[in-house]
């Protein structure tokens, strides 16, 4: 299976989560983060403090599917996700050894 | 403030404009009466003294004063702030403050001289000259009339209570076309408004000679007012004023991106549960304090703006448990603002009872708009300004020709022709009759004014912010801060 | 409000019931004294006019009225929402609201007359009849009697004013048992307890005839301030009587799952200093107001509302350090509030000095309460209704016995029987034994009110919502909305 | 409160000290004058007596109490609050609350008689004695002198106004060391400094016998007072006395940890907005209540409070426009509390118009040196006490000379040396002059007092806390809680 | 070593967290978060509006432990975190390479 | 590739990315996590009930890296996030599969 985690714009999100849907993904989890990058926060000025904020706000999202997905789902995030300016995001792969339903013991892709 | 009076036009009297507003200050005209001065007014020009005052009148208008301005800001400016997505939250608070510190500006410049006087104007009726631009001849000394013969307030008190009034009525239109509009315009939007709109309408429907001076000079009033319109605090002037004004904005500035797409939860409704309580606290100030004196007729308003506001809140937590089986606190304060709204012209006239019917039938007539009518037609109104105070703001004008009806425990009206007001004679249809024109004129002008300036705005520097910018919200694009650093 | 009185019953006045409170009307008194209308009076029935309102008192009493709904909505509902966790904050804002909805309309209803009337009922020394439901006979011309012979207020406000106390006291019931229990059993036993505990209570405190009235009447009066209770905002009316019945609550409905093990630390403490604050700047209304006028005593009210809660806010923050060894902001803010509910029976007999003495007295017996009894007991009253309220409105009580000896400067209490009120014969420990007397009364009476109702309600429609409910929280499983969309 | 006056010290009044303020209670005092009472006064000694008071007066002044107490909670710890880091909200809040309680209870006990008595001291100009101490000798029954005469408030009137404004100040002081500081050593210096320095400058500026007293006492007076300096409502006992204590103790104290290297915004601007709000409202009763009646004069003071904060918050979020090319809230509510600032000593002595031009010039003032000068100097004034409240007082403080002045306006100086208050003559460049005198002894007594206070405490039981301390936050290090668990 | 990612629900944490306390696990990290899955939100009207919010708040557990104990922390997760209803959450087992103890220096298993 | 996963104490952010930049690294996300582990939290105290808050603000980083440089970033992070002091943090490294940048779809280390 596969941890696929992902960066994107966080008015993107229900976009996504729709086309993954779409794919047939069953859940997903969704955390705000900051993300800092290519692309620049604003800089804001309190009463003349000037803060060049470089952390833009992010969603994050961590999904695992089993291995014969992963291409697509990584490839309709990468669409769906997409607005062709800077601070798109990224998406990540990483290997998971193993998954378990926590209601039932289920486990390995029975788990997803 | 604002009441209607009846106007003996010459020898026969035309038209639908006969009718006319509250009763009873007769009492205490009666004690003014008994001074020989006031009968011998007539021919020897009235002139009120320093005498006239109560220091309680003036404490009760000073605070009710205070109680307005309070309902802009925070109150206002919460109840909206809250009901938008958190990247938009300083938006909405920045564009109410800076509304009320222009309009109290723009007030001081001309708005007073154009709404409160009836001099150096080609149409006296419509609205006011400069001749108290900037103040000119106020000062400590010089007093303004109430609806009682020989009861007065040092000018300056009835500037500021009336200040107040024309600072939150733009502020409330922002709510319309909230997360999606660029400030600058909307600022300059709010000092042509208010030039065109508020001040004209305000004119119209309150502007009048005063008790004592009215029977020698019985065409110095307003139009609406002459027509007999009642309209205790505001109805049509704040309310129906804003609300049009909003649904004309929302429809020319377009939905917002997203709209009936994406969810757009309210961000914080802590801050709109703060906000409609302060809302409903200084509504007393508001209601009550259209009165201008501190006695029974005011206390007659408080408590309608107590009860009103309770049925109605109560109403809409109900029609919610029936329609969702859930009632929300979103329901039940947007009832209480629904009922607010349409008690404020009412509430000088009503019966606490009645007050209290109309309180409720408002509040389901604002949940059928918000909930069925604005799905329906698809318009983006993010804060339900039109839905609740337009409304909100046509039931309650509409109904306050039914709830001044005495033979239901309303006030009726005064006839203020006579040298010493006394109790007009009610005509029930007429007085509906007559608050539909009134509303009918509101809505027309108002309408008409909203839209030539937001069509002029939309056409010359643009009113929308880029997408990117609405996206991205407009507390960091527009205002270079954001709202909550935790 | 509800002064006592001395009560010559008959010939041989008998019982602990023989004191009465506040002294120097007298000297405003003295001059009504002077027009002869007053001194004939006891054979011509007295009849007041409208001359003698004055428009201070209207002043003072409507922005008196506005600060009480103020400490309900928004400032309980925040000081009472920022102490539970997120996820059920707005079932409290929305609890609270909805409850001072309910209760006004109520009191409109049949409250003001079971309260303030004493005929057409069978016990006219426990509860009024029916004569003004609806508010049958009020309108702007009546009147209603203050503590000084020939003063006067419009009976509105004093109908206004007394209903924010009916809005506040049921809503200050539900932080006992926050976080658990059901919105429309609340609803019905919100109304249920105001008819059956909070209007007799009420007006066995507060009702009496009127200062120009008693002396040919002198049995119209509610029972305990026939007994020369002191009570003189509120102490028992509206803090004991809560108080009692949120324990009383709290007991029926059980503890929250995971009390004792979970941590449930509070959501939002800057919430919880917003109520706190505001409930002190409303609460001068609350006392001050409850003298019915703008004079030397509602301003004695003020100061000691001011310093004795100034004195309980530094005295829990003091003995926090002692034994914590850190003042926390919800200690001090918890101590204001021990020191309001302290000083509302007292405000207007202490001295400020003894004020000070009876708040800071107050707020560490509230803090052993709230720390020490609570944890030994093992109930759970989640935001210490029982350990504030209660017990800083019986020490506050009992205290007022006390404080009012004009040996230690307090103002003692007035002898009402005479035509014109006079100051009375302060005996202290009689006066601490008639306190004692009330307080037992109304806990008596409350706890077994809200035990029957509180009981009925759990075993027919039930109390407390279902575990999953309350662990998913009440806002989305109550009221289907979050509070925070951040 | 605090109008200057014409000493005619014995036979030739020396040095710049013979100006002095307000015009025109002459009407009401000519009124009095009538009374042969007053004009016997001089041989016979005056005694006001309950008939002077008017219950209009009681119940406005009881109101603008309640006002000012709003502003300090919530009002300014919100203010404050919000522009913390999340992890010292709760510090900021405790910090202001814990001072207005010990402020008041130090009012209570020596503060009310060293500000405004005279008797009991050897410098009767310069603070007072202790023969008021826990208010002894006043009871409902002693009065307080206004500025007209024969007009008097209950002595607990006047006591409770001004101990608002004894509790306000000191918390100002906070805001300039905000973040780092520790809680025991700011109360023992809060109770210190009031004592040294604001009780002392009160005095100074405030007190006088009263107008019905002083041409049969003419040196019973404070020091500046005397002088003629012109101060209505507090810009040098509030503001300028607490701006500098402000900026001595940030240098005392040093900056924050991470000052200028770690970004440190604002943690929740809505409460910011929100504190600077209620400071608006509440700042009515702080300007127009120093008028101590419910008059035309308060009115005006009302109406200057209105327009030039309106001024101020725009010309802020105007210079911001052009600087930064995006307005901001946290501009424009600087703007709107520097324009109070700086209106407070001028409230009653302009005209609308100066005053707008007034509001503007502060606001823009404080732009230049919260975004400029500190930046060049490097202080760590958090939250810019210095910068707002010194700065703009002093630029109040100074302009009130100009815009008193009749021929712009202006209501000019009183002269109370007669035994019937009358106008006297403005001398424009003398009255700036004493201005800037009374502006100066302000800066140098209070610079003083606050740098051997903050200096005693640094050496001795340390003012900073420690590395730690301050990395993790003070709310949970001081005070052992949180502010937010959402 | 194995990182051990948990979704739970939000009122378990407690109870997971002694749980594992008694296996010996010295240290955890939590997020709140919001998850998607089997589970739906509530539907919430706000004024008319209604939002399925197919979001429901979670918590989610990072722990990194040795080898040899992830399957009891696995175990003891299932136990402790489940209730037997639909939105309990899932466990998720991934290979973590390297462990440094920031203040230490140490490495691998000792910087546990 | 290598996910390079930290938390480190929240006041040291902004000396952590900066020495990162320093490295040349372009991006990273940050989260506010709380922290359970041997740094034990305040007793906070509310009206008498006390809670020992075992969880103490923490601030984790995730930055993904190639693997040449992960342990440059590993050691840069120990100093640079390094107190000396309890609670100071960990590092863990996990390797990554694949990463693409959603605004252009390059993969792999060409993403980050
Ligand atoms: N090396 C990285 N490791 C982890 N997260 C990263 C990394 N680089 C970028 N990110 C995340 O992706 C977001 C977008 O990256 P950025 O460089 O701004 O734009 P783009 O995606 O267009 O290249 C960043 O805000 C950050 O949250
Ligand atoms: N494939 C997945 N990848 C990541 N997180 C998931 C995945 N599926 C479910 N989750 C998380 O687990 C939570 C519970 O899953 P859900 O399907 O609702 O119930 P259950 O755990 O009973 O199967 C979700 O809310 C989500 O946070
Ligand atoms: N085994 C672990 N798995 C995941 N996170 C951990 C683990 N151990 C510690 N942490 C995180 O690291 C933080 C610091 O750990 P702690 O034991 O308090 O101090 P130190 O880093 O000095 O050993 C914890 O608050 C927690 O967030």
């Amino acid at each position: 299976m596969k941890l696929i985690l992902a960066i994107i714009k966080p008015f993107k999100l229900d976009e996504v989560r729709e086309a993954l849907t779409g794919l047939g993904i069953a859940g997903m989890t969704v955390t705000e983060v900051k993300g800092f990058g290519r692309q620049k926060g604003q800089t804001e000025i309190y009463r003349g403090a000037e803060y060049a904020t470089n952390m833009v706000p992010k969603v994050k999202i961590e999904l695992v599917c089993d291995d014969s997905l992963a291409p697509r789902v990584v490839e309709t995030l990468q669409q769906s996700a997409g607005t062709g300016s800077i601070g798109d995001g990224k998406i990540f792969v990483l290997d998971v050894g193993q998954a378990v339903r926590i209601r039932t013991g289920e486990t390995g892709e029975a788990a997803l | 403030m604002n009441f209607a009076n009846k106007i003996a036009a010459g020898a026969g009297a035309a038209g639908l404009a006969l009718f006319a507003a509250l009763p009873v200050w007769a009492q205490e005209a009666a004690t003014a009466a008994a001074a020989p001065a006031a009968e011998a007014a007539p021919p020897a020009p009235f002139v009120p003294t320093a005498e006239m005052v109560d220091k309680g009148d003036v404490a009760w208008m000073l605070v009710a004063s205070a109680l307005v301005l309070l309902m802009s800001v925070p109150a206002l400016a919460l109840f909206y702030g809250g009901l938008v997505r958190a990247k938009n939250m300083l938006s909405v608070l920045m564009q109410v403050l800076t509304i009320v510190c222009v309009a109290a500006l723009v007030w001081f410049s001309w708005g007073y001289s154009m709404a409160f006087t009836s001099t150096g104007t080609p149409f006296p009726s419509l609205f006011g000259g400069l001749d108290k631009a900037f103040l000119a001849g106020v000062d400590p000394t010089t007093l303004a009339a109430t609806f009682s013969n020989g009861v007065y307030l040092p000018e300056y008190v009835f500037v500021i209570f009336q200040m107040t009034f024309a600072c939150i009525t733009p502020a409330l239109i922002v709510g319309a076309f909230a997360e999606r509009v660029k400030f600058t315009p909307l600022i300059i939007f709010t000092v042509l408004w208010l030039t065109f709109a508020y001040f004209p309408i305000a004119h119209m429907v309150w502007y009048w000679a005063g008790p004592d001076f009215l029977h020698a000079a019985p065409t110095d009033m307003g139009l609406l007012w002459g027509w007999g319109a009642l309209d205790f605090a505001g109805g049509t002037v704040v309310h129906i004023n804003a609300g049009i004004a909003g649904l004309v904005g929302c429809l020319v500035i377009g939905p917002r991106l997203g709209y009936n797409t994406e969810p757009m939860p309210p961000h914080n409704l802590v801050m709109t549960m703060i906000g409609a309580s302060l809302l409903w606290i200084g509504w007393f100030g508001f209601n009550a304090g259209s009165g201008l004196e501190a006695n029974a007729f005011g206390a007659l308003a408080f408590i309608n703006t107590f009860v009103a506001t309770a049925a109605a809140g109560a109403a809409w937590a109900i029609i919610e448990q029936i329609v969702h089986k859930k009632p929300s606190l979103l329901g039940a304060v947007s009832g209480v603002v629904a009922g607010l709204v349409a008690i404020t012209p009412a509430a000088g006239f009503a019966h606490p009872g009645t007050a209290i019917i109309l309180g409720a039938v408002a509040s389901l007539v604002c949940f059928f708009f918000v909930t069925t009518v604005k799905k329906k037609l698809k318009y983006d109104d993010s804060l339900d300004v039109f839905g609740i105070h337009a409304v909100g703001g046509i039931v309650g004008a509409i109904g306050t020709g039914f709830v001044a009806n005495p033979a239901w425990g309303g006030q009726g009206w005064i006839d203020y022709t006579a040298p010493v007001a006394k109790a007009g004679e009610f005509d029930l249809a007429g007085q509906v009759m007559t608050q539909i024109w009134a509303v009918g004129t509101t809505v027309v002008w108002t309408g008409i004014v909203s839209a030539v300036l937001f069509l002029a705005l939309k056409y010359t520097i643009g009113l929308r912010p880029s997408k990117d910018v609405e996206q991205e919200g407009l507390d960091l694009a527009e205002h270079g801060e954001r709202a909550y650093n935790m």
